[in-house]
């Protein structure tokens, strides 16, 4: 909060054993601790990231090695089942693929792809809002009517423009890295209208009251005004957008892999696991779709339950 | 039997840095139809008192011990539904703070009815005709349309009689007023006393005053607990205990109390600390912090601060169609000046546009007409950030409304820092942390008040704590609004000295607006009066405290309170 | 405030005309129409044909440029699919989708509310846990799935509601609707829980986070102290204090919902727009995908600016800006 | 007896010459007829026309039924013929390919009609069963005489009315919502069903249509999800109907780029004929049937479905044998194998994306890696046709809509010939002259035992070549009650007067 906040005045004179110090002596450290459901959450936050950046050390296959598979071990059930295969722990899908590494190298893509593009529309979103709804008068009329015209794109639409764009830019030799930046440049691009309308209707409440007048008569600067006094107050709604948010980001990295804009089928993201074995929900196969749908649950329940515990650490009052 | 009985009460507040015990073992009875005042040092646990009362402490504070009971009957314990039935009803609570106790987003009007008819059998109309009623008898002005209209359009001293008015309107048996004159000037002031003087003795009413004002306990309570760190340290008649105090605290109290008769130099301090006799430090400004001149200081000579006919329309009441719109004239065509080096009181009636002022010369209200110059540079018609900024930190504003004027998710020292690191006032990370914390002393916070957030301090710490962030700026025109409303005589010395020391040594100017004429004589070397948006006299400050022209300025020094007791320290 | 409308109104038409050029800009990278329009085997000559005809060889700026005069007289052209002038196409299917919409964030409201109010209050209870819990599993299973689930549970197994369609539909003449037959609301159930899971969820968040806030402020303790019956407080007191965000993300989810709400239209065959938007991506129907961003476009800016007047209507602070004088 | 059924989508339009779309031919063939229709082994019938010769090799001429009734109750004769004729020929019409050739129509007596055509063609009227006949003072009467024209604004009446002397007639019609038939009572073929009313609905995702199936909802619909057919099966009361497709599914080949796209070497491996056959053997077409297509594809060897040529069984595939492969890939100069692309369709056919990963998988083993690329079909089509051929290595499928093996060599086999669009979908653009001999020659030669031979000539270049590497005829997979008796015809077509309910 603000008390790690730097100013141009200050001499970088921060020590980084301070800085450990001070933070685990910071009120938010301490109702952190205070707090066992979060600890559980975040651990298991944690260990959902190592384990994908790991995956290769950790998953018992190697998913993108294709020449490992075998469609005669298709459709294998898990290993507790009657006729599961101990080579495979969660059983396989229909191409003969194990479950569990997938969901290792899945979560790879779709962390990476959830987290950056939520943080680059809260951040597009926050900024513009914070402005939109400070400033007022006609920079908010124009970030408004931006928004509009954002909103009424779906994200399919932006991630086929900015996948034609960047296709169009670079050279064919490059586009197959360029398919995780497609898809975080358009789902942050398609959600940061969220986050800019929810920021600017309570900075207009908050931009009156009588603490930030304080702040503007003691000659603080406008975007310190908005990221110091206004922002911590406006934060509450923010990060409940961004936390359900993440989840929507998730699902609808596999909505566009589908439709060709994202990552190919052979690499494989949850979203994509999920929507692949949701066809095979029905006819018995039902662990190649609830393994990776149960990942993605855990994920967004811990990282909403650490979502929860920071919102309310962030109020002094609540603490 | 004592209609409340408060037996043994103790209260603290636990934190990761320690617990604040609050109140340590409190006894106190008031009976029907008796008026008790609760007087002592600002943060001694009045307010808490009174919280927990009803039964409404904030978290984390909890009720470590004692006994609260209401006819006989112990209520500290019962469950919240039943509490409903008595907050209210029984036992009428006026907050501290009555900018933030009113809902911003229902009319004045809304929350009366729906007070009224949670607790009296009435329709809709004739709850509103109560409503109107009740604000009238705190003395508010065209009440029909004033109704209708939304708490922020009311001023401080308005809105602390509309939340004067909800306490009261659902005719409770026992009334706890925590300050309820704060922002009140003395006329108005004398009407509410006399309101509450009427429940109490008519309708056998039991009431605590909470307050700061010896005036209003010495004019109106029966019995007065006075009120130290916790502890009440003396419990007797109103004329006892203030004509012959016993208790060391209450004597040095007693002692500063501000005179309206003569002035003063400086104010008398609370010479009491905790059994010892304190040693006030005195700061030497010329080598302090806060003395350290600002490079620029102009040549020019005349007035700091000129306003030209300065008008400010309010819409009060908004509608679609521009013609049904209505407007309120809260100032009207206002024009005085403030000389270099002078401290400009003003002084009116609740709601006649005081702080609108302020705010216009401060920047934060466009005025609809008039100009407003400061030092020469007419400043109202400056736009731009960049050219406004140069006078940002000359001019410093201490709000009426001490806590919204906090950002409630920050800690006291970063909002004390940041004006120091934001024009670069000290050289490095030590130097701020330093400068702050002797800020803090200087208002008697104390350095471990840094670490905390705004809502863990009593009323008078929370003003103490816009006072520093004010001076934090070093500013050259410091316009105070009630700076010392919720502060004990003591601090309030304290702090006026302080204001004055920068006067007389660095020159500091200042628009000082207060309701108690005391404070304004011994500070303001000119005093301009105000009713309903004018200006009715301006005049040397002894001139107008001998000898005042105008009839209203006559009726207000007629209304102040007067301390009919010897005083013995 | 009708000068305020009226330039809002007058911006929106900026907002639709640039929708409509990005619009065009876009459907370079969708595909091409004439693989959708003429079976595998055309010949290169037919294609040509065709592509000349539509005059899809025109520059674009042309392209827009003729769409563009066309759609200000409400000529939205022919859908390349289906043969049929758009207008009447999205005519057609808008009352579907606006029922279905509608219910889907009543129903939101409806639930997400109290439960966000609930559980904001008892923030530690066992049932607001369960709440919260429940509602992040409804949030992170695709949309799909959940309807598929819906649809066996309901339909296969238990055999209460329909799989598809909207059942009975009376023709008002400029309207159809559902909701006045018994197999219509039994039809509508379960797209518009599915489809209000994701609102619900955010709206009973979002109430509960403004409502831990909202309640320890001082207005709502002076509320109590003053004896205010526990509901009154809650529901009349805090929540209208929490609502300025909540409208906000209701007004945007309303807009989504209408426009976007393909995937639960196509999972439970609800005649709808967005299944006509998809089928438009599919087939790179151009005229039926210009003329629908377009019209969402409207969407968004009537409902953005319906939810601009309501802050005003709620908050009194924001109706006047109090800090300039009237002149 | 009512009949509900589903398919994935509604027929775009009702005009019979608006679109060219075999779900609406379908669809539209239970209420229109044309002077042929086919039965439900896809034999030529007569229908409107009772028989017809050919009076000289140019002169089809066509002898009509007598008494046969429009729905609204007008005749049908000559001048319908004629009349739709010129319909079909119209600038605007998206069939014009059906009468393709054709140079005049002459009505000889009201219920004779002649058709001449420029060259000889002896299968003229293999598509005719979607030369639908259309009533011409209907159509004049309201305005229906050109099909619905969409750049020109022009909303045909046909396109959501119509009126043919089928076998059905459409009583109601919500667009994407449903489309009621009734028995046409009028009808001069004696009816074989026992229907009283037909209600046609669109349920484009699969699972909601096995779940409108399994609850009940609806009677019958196609196209069953090939991994929920256990599911129908065992669920009581219904099951799943399924028999080869005429469509084929094939791997093409680039073979005239010089560097293949996407590929770690410095040449075009696909220009190796060795390099095709090891792709070839390499993959393991029975594992796919048994696992991916659930039993139901047919593994084929050559680019036409065997139903649609008596010789088929003459050539063999190549068989599944990895080590050869690798032996191959070696003779040709990549032992270690080499990298390319796969370029996939994701919503086309038949579990195709999984077809695609599954042979990515199984080219792995012999050392070609593929990086594979799946998509929706309309970029897919878009990246793959002819002008832009984004591909190395692709998948399609590809049905004779003439139902003969010379769509086959003129579209998919002979060499791509700009002004003619010969070759157009050969979009591999290998070049063999003996194809293109052979297609030429297959065009005018009457004899069939002749004409049999030279076209297995060419199938068998293909599979020496491996110019295309056929896959196999994905099956035609329908999901019906029990109660439900019903034909199901190889090219996707389902005609309700097969049906009988009991
Ligand atoms: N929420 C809280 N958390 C921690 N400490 C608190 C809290 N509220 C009050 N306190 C502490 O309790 C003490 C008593 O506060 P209280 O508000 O009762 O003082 P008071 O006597 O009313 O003072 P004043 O005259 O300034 O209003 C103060 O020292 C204050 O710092
Ligand atoms: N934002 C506003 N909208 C409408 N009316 C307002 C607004 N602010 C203040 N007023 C009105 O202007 C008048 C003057 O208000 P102001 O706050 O200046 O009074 P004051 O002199 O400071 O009174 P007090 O001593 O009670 O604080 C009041 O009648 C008030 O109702
Ligand atoms: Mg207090
Ligand atoms: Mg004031």
């Amino acid at each position: 909060m603000s008390g790690a906040m730097t100013n141009k005045g200050d001499k970088p004179v921060a020590r980084f054993g301070d800085g450990v110090k001070r933070a685990l002596d910071s009120d938010i450290f301490h109702s952190f601790l205070k707090s066992p459901v979060t600890i559980v959450a975040s651990i298991v936050t944690l260990v959902m990231i190592l384990a994908s950046v790991f995956a290769p050390l950790v998953a018992p296959h190697d998913p993108f090695d294709v020449a490992t598979l075998n469609l005669l071990d298709s459709e294998l059930p898990p290993f507790w089942e009657a006729d599961g295969d101990a080579r495979y722990l969660l059983g396989t899908d229909n191409l003969g693929r194990d479950v569990f590494s997938p969901i290792l190298y899945g979560s790879r893509v779709s962390l990476l792809v959830g987290f950056t593009s939520v943080v680059l529309s809260m951040v597009l979103g926050i900024a513009l809002g914070l402005v939109a709804g400070y400033k007022g008068g006609l920079i908010d009329a124009f970030i408004m009517r931006v928004a509009e015209i954002q909103l009424s794109f779906p994200t399919i639409l932006v991630a086929l423009l900015i996948n034609g764009i960047m296709r169009g830019l670079l050279p064919p030799a490059q586009h197959a890295e360029l398919t995780i930046l497609v898809l975080v440049l358009s789902i942050g691009l398609s959600n940061w209208v969220q986050f800019a309308r929810t920021v600017r209707a309570s900075t207009l409440v908050e931009r009156n009251k009588e603490y930030v007048l304080a702040a503007r008569l003691i000659g603080v600067k406008p975007f310190f005004v908005m990221l110091r006094h206004v922002l911590p107050n406006v934060m509450g709604p923010i990060l409940v957008i961004a936390t359900l948010g993440l989840a929507g980001a998730v699902l609808t990295e596999a909505t566009l892999s589908f439709l060709g804009v994202g990552v190919p089928p052979t690499e494989p993201s949850l979203g994509t696991l999920i929507n692949v074995g949701s066809d095979y929900l029905f006819s018995g196969a039902w662990w190649i779709t609830i393994f990776p749908g149960a990942a993605l649950a855990i994920l967004v329940l811990a990282v909403n339950l650490v979502g929860d515990w920071l919102r309310d650490a962030l109020n002094p009052k609540l603490r | 039997m004592a209609l409340l009985n408060i037996k043994g009460m103790r209260i603290e507040f636990p934190s990761r840095r320690g617990t604040v015990e609050a109140v340590k073992g409190i006894d106190l009875e008031v009976n029907g139809g008796e008026i008790v005042g609760v007087v002592g040092e600002s943060g001694a646990g009045k307010s808490t008192i009174g919280n927990a009362v009803i039964g409404l402490l904030e978290a984390p504070g909890r009720m470590t011990g004692g006994e609260v009971e209401l006819h006989g009957e112990r209520i500290d314990n019962k469950p919240f539904q039943a509490m409903q039935k008595i907050r209210g009803r029984k036992i009428g609570m006026i907050f501290q703070d009555p900018l933030t106790s009113l809902n911003p987003l229902f009319t004045v009007g809304q929350q009366l009815v729906e007070t009224v008819r949670t607790h009296l059998d009435m329709s809709e109309d004739q709850a509103r005709k109560r409503a109107i009623e009740m604000l009238e008898e705190v003395g508010i002005d065209d009440a029909e349309n004033r109704v209708d209209q939304y708490p922020h359009q009311f001023s401080g001293g308005m809105r602390q009689r509309v939340v004067i008015a909800l306490a009261l309107c659902a005719e409770p048996e026992m009334v706890i007023a925590d300050e309820p004159t704060t922002a009140l000037d003395v006329s108005i002031q004398a009407q509410i006393l006399d309101l509450i003087r009427k429940l109490c003795k008519e309708r056998n009413v039991g009431v605590i005053i909470i307050t700061h004002d010896m005036g209003v306990i010495a004019e109106i309570t029966d019995r007065v607990a006075v009120m130290y760190r916790g502890k009440i340290v003396e419990l007797g008649e109103t004329a006892q205990v203030l004509g012959r105090p016993e208790h060391p605290y209450t004597k040095s109290l007693m002692a500063a109390v501000p005179r309206s008769d003569v002035k003063l130099d400086r104010f008398p301090r609370v010479s009491y600390s905790d059994g010892e006799v304190k040693q006030h430090q005195h700061i030497d400004i010329q080598s302090h912090w806060l003395g350290k001149a600002q490079a620029k200081t102009s040549e020019n000579t005349g007035p700091l601060v000129r306003c030209e006919n300065l008008t400010m329309r309010f819409t009060s009441r908004y509608s679609v169609i521009p013609s049904w719109r209505k407007y309120f004239t809260a100032v009207d065509n206002v024009s005085f000046d403030i000389k270099r080096g002078e401290i400009f009181g003003v002084v009116g009636e609740s709601g006649s546009g005081k702080s609108t002022v302020a705010r216009m010369i401060a920047g934060l209200y466009t005025p609809s007409a008039g100009t407003i110059y400061f030092d020469d540079t007419a400043v109202s018609t400056l736009k731009t950030d960049k050219e406004l900024d140069p006078f940002r930190r000359q001019i410093q504003m201490i709000f009426q409304d001490p806590y919204s004027s906090l950002n409630p998710r920050m800690r006291v020292f970063d909002v004390i820092a940041e004006p120091i690191r934001h024009h670069r006032l000290a050289e490095s990370k030590e130097q701020v942390t330093q400068i702050v914390e002797d800020l803090l002393e200087h208002v008697e916070l104390g350095r471990a008040a840094a670490w905390k957030y705004p809502h863990e301090f009593s009323g008078g710490q929370r003003q103490r704590i816009s006072i520093a962030r004010a001076l934090a700026t070093r500013p050259r025109f410091l316009i105070c609004d009630e700076p010392t409303s919720a502060l004990d005589v003591s601090i309030q010395a304290q702090i006026l000295n302080l204001l004055k020391d920068l006067q007389q040594e660095l020159g500091l100017t200042m628009l000082f607006i207060s309701h108690d004429l005391p404070v304004i004589r011994q500070m303001c070397d000119r005093v301009a009066v105000m009713q309903n948006g004018k200006i009715m006299e301006i005049a040397e400050t002894e001139t107008l405290f001998t000898a005042p022209q105008n009839p209203y300025t006559q009726r207000l020094l007629q209304l102040m309170p007067t301390m009919n007791f010897d005083v013995a320290v | 405030m009708l000068k305020f409308i009226a330039g809002r109104l007058m911006q929106s038409v900026f907002v639709m005309l640039f929708v409509g050029a990005i619009a065009f800009t876009l459907f370079q990278f969708v595909g091409d129409p004439i693989n959708q329009m003429v079976g595998e085997d055309a010949t290169q000559a037919e294609r040509e044909e065709l592509r000349e005809r539509l005059g899809l060889n025109d520059p674009l700026i042309v392209q827009f440029g003729r769409f563009a005069a066309n759609a200000a007289t409400g000529d939205f052209g022919f859908s390349y699919q289906h043969k049929r002038p758009v207008i009447d196409l999205i005519a057609e299917r808008l009352p579907a989708t606006l029922e279905l919409a509608g219910l889907s964030i009543i129903l939101a409201l409806l639930v997400g509310i109290p439960m966000g109010v609930y559980t904001g209050l008892h923030r530690y209870g066992v049932l607001s846990k369960i709440f919260m819990t429940l509602s992040l599993i409804g949030v992170s299973l695709p949309t799909f799935l959940i309807g598929i689930l819906f649809i066996y549970l309901f339909s296969v197994i238990l055999g209460w509601l329909p799989s598809f369609g909207r059942g009975e539909v009376v023709d008002l003449g400029w309207w159809t609707t559902g909701l006045l037959t018994l197999s219509g609301w039994k039809a509508v159930i379960l797209p518009a829980v599915t489809l209000a899971l994701f609102q619900m969820t955010l709206v009973m968040r979002l109430v509960r986070a403004e409502m831990l806030e909202v309640m320890r402020t001082d207005y709502i303790k002076f509320a109590r102290a003053r004896g205010i019956a526990n509901r009154a407080v809650q529901f009349r007191h805090a929540l209208k204090n929490t609502l300025v965000p909540v409208i906000t993300i209701i007004g945007l989810q309303l807009g989504t919902v209408i426009a976007f709400a393909i995937i639960t239209e196509t999972v439970f065959q609800w005649p709808g727009m967005g299944r006509l938007f998809l089928q438009g991506i599919q087939s790179v129907d151009i005229p039926i995908m210009s003329a629908y961003l377009v019209m969402i476009a409207f969407f968004f800016v009537v409902i953005n600016l319906i939810v601009d007047i309501l802050y005003y209507v709620v908050d009194p602070r924001l109706r006047i800006d109090s800090a300039k004088g009237a002149n | 007896k009512e009949l509900r059924w589903a398919f994935q989508t509604d027929t775009t339009s009702l005009d019979p010459m608006g679109h060219n779309v075999t779900f609406t031919f379908s669809v539209l063939g239970n209420v229109y007829e044309g002077l042929v229709r086919r039965g439900a082994d896809l034999e030529i019938e007569p229908a409107l026309a009772e028989k017809w010769e050919i009076v000289e090799p140019n002169r089809w001429r066509f002898h009509l039924r007598k008494g046969v009734k429009f729905h609204n109750g007008n005749d049908f004769n000559a001048d319908d013929v004629i009349f739709s004729y010129q319909r079909i020929n119209n600038p605007d019409s998206n069939v014009r390919d059906r009468v393709a050739g054709v140079t005049e129509v002459v009505k000889v007596d009201d219920y004779t009609v002649d058709f001449v055509t420029e060259v000889p063609n002896p299968i003229l009227i293999s598509q005719w069963e979607s030369f639908f006949m259309m009533d011409k003072e209907w159509s004049e009467a309201n305005g229906a005489t050109v099909p619905t024209n969409t750049t020109k604004g022009i909303e045909s009446y046909a396109g959501q009315h119509a009126n043919g002397t089928g076998p059905f007639k459409i009583t109601e019609r919500t667009v994407d919502v449903r489309t009621v038939f009734v028995p046409n009572t009028e009808w001069w073929d004696k009816a074989t069903h026992n229907l009283t009313k037909v209600t046609m609905t669109p349920i484009t995702q699969s699972a909601t249509r096995v779940a409108a199936l399994l609850s009940g909802e609806i009677d019958m619909m196609y196209p069953a999800p090939l991994q929920d057919i256990d599911r129908i099966n065992n669920n009581q009361g219904t099951s799943v109907i399924s028999g080869p497709e005429l469509r084929t599914i094939f791997l093409g080949m680039d073979q005239f780029r010089d560097k293949a796209l996407g590929t770690n070497t410095d040449k075009n491996p696909f220009k190796d004929a060795r390099v095709r056959k090891a792709v070839y053997q390499a993959i393991d077409i029975e594992l796919i049937k048994k696992r991916i297509m659930r039993g139901l594809a047919d593994p084929t060897s050559i680019m036409i479905s065997p139903k649609l040529f008596a010789l088929s069984d003459q050539v063999s595939r190549w068989p599944y044998d990895p080590e050869a492969s690798k032996k191959l890939l070696a003779e040709a100069g990549y032992p270690d194998g080499f990298e390319t692309r796969m370029d996939c369709p994701n919503d086309r056919y038949v579990n195709d994306a999984q077809i695609c990963q599954a042979i990515t998988a199984m080219l792995a083993r012999v050392g070609i890696k593929l990086n594979m690329r799946a998509y929706p079909k309309a970029q897919f089509f878009a990246d793959i046709n002819r002008g832009k051929q984004d591909f190395a290595i692709y998948l399609l499928g590809w049905t004779p809509s003439s139902f003969d093996s010379h769509n086959v060599y003129y579209n998919l086999m002979s060499t791509w010939n700009e002004k003619t669009g010969q070759g157009r979908v050969n979009y591999g653009d290998f070049s063999d002259p003996r194809i293109d001999e052979i297609t030429k020659l297959i065009l005018t030669e009457t004899d069939q035992a002749k004409r049999d031979k030279l076209i297995l000539e060419g199938y068998q270049i293909v599979k020496e070549q491996a110019y295309y590497i056929p896959l196999h005829q994905q099956a035609v997979v329908w999901a019906a009650r029990d109660t439900i008796e019903l034909k199901q015809r190889a090219d996707n077509q389902f005609h309700f007067r097969h049906v009988t309910v009991k």
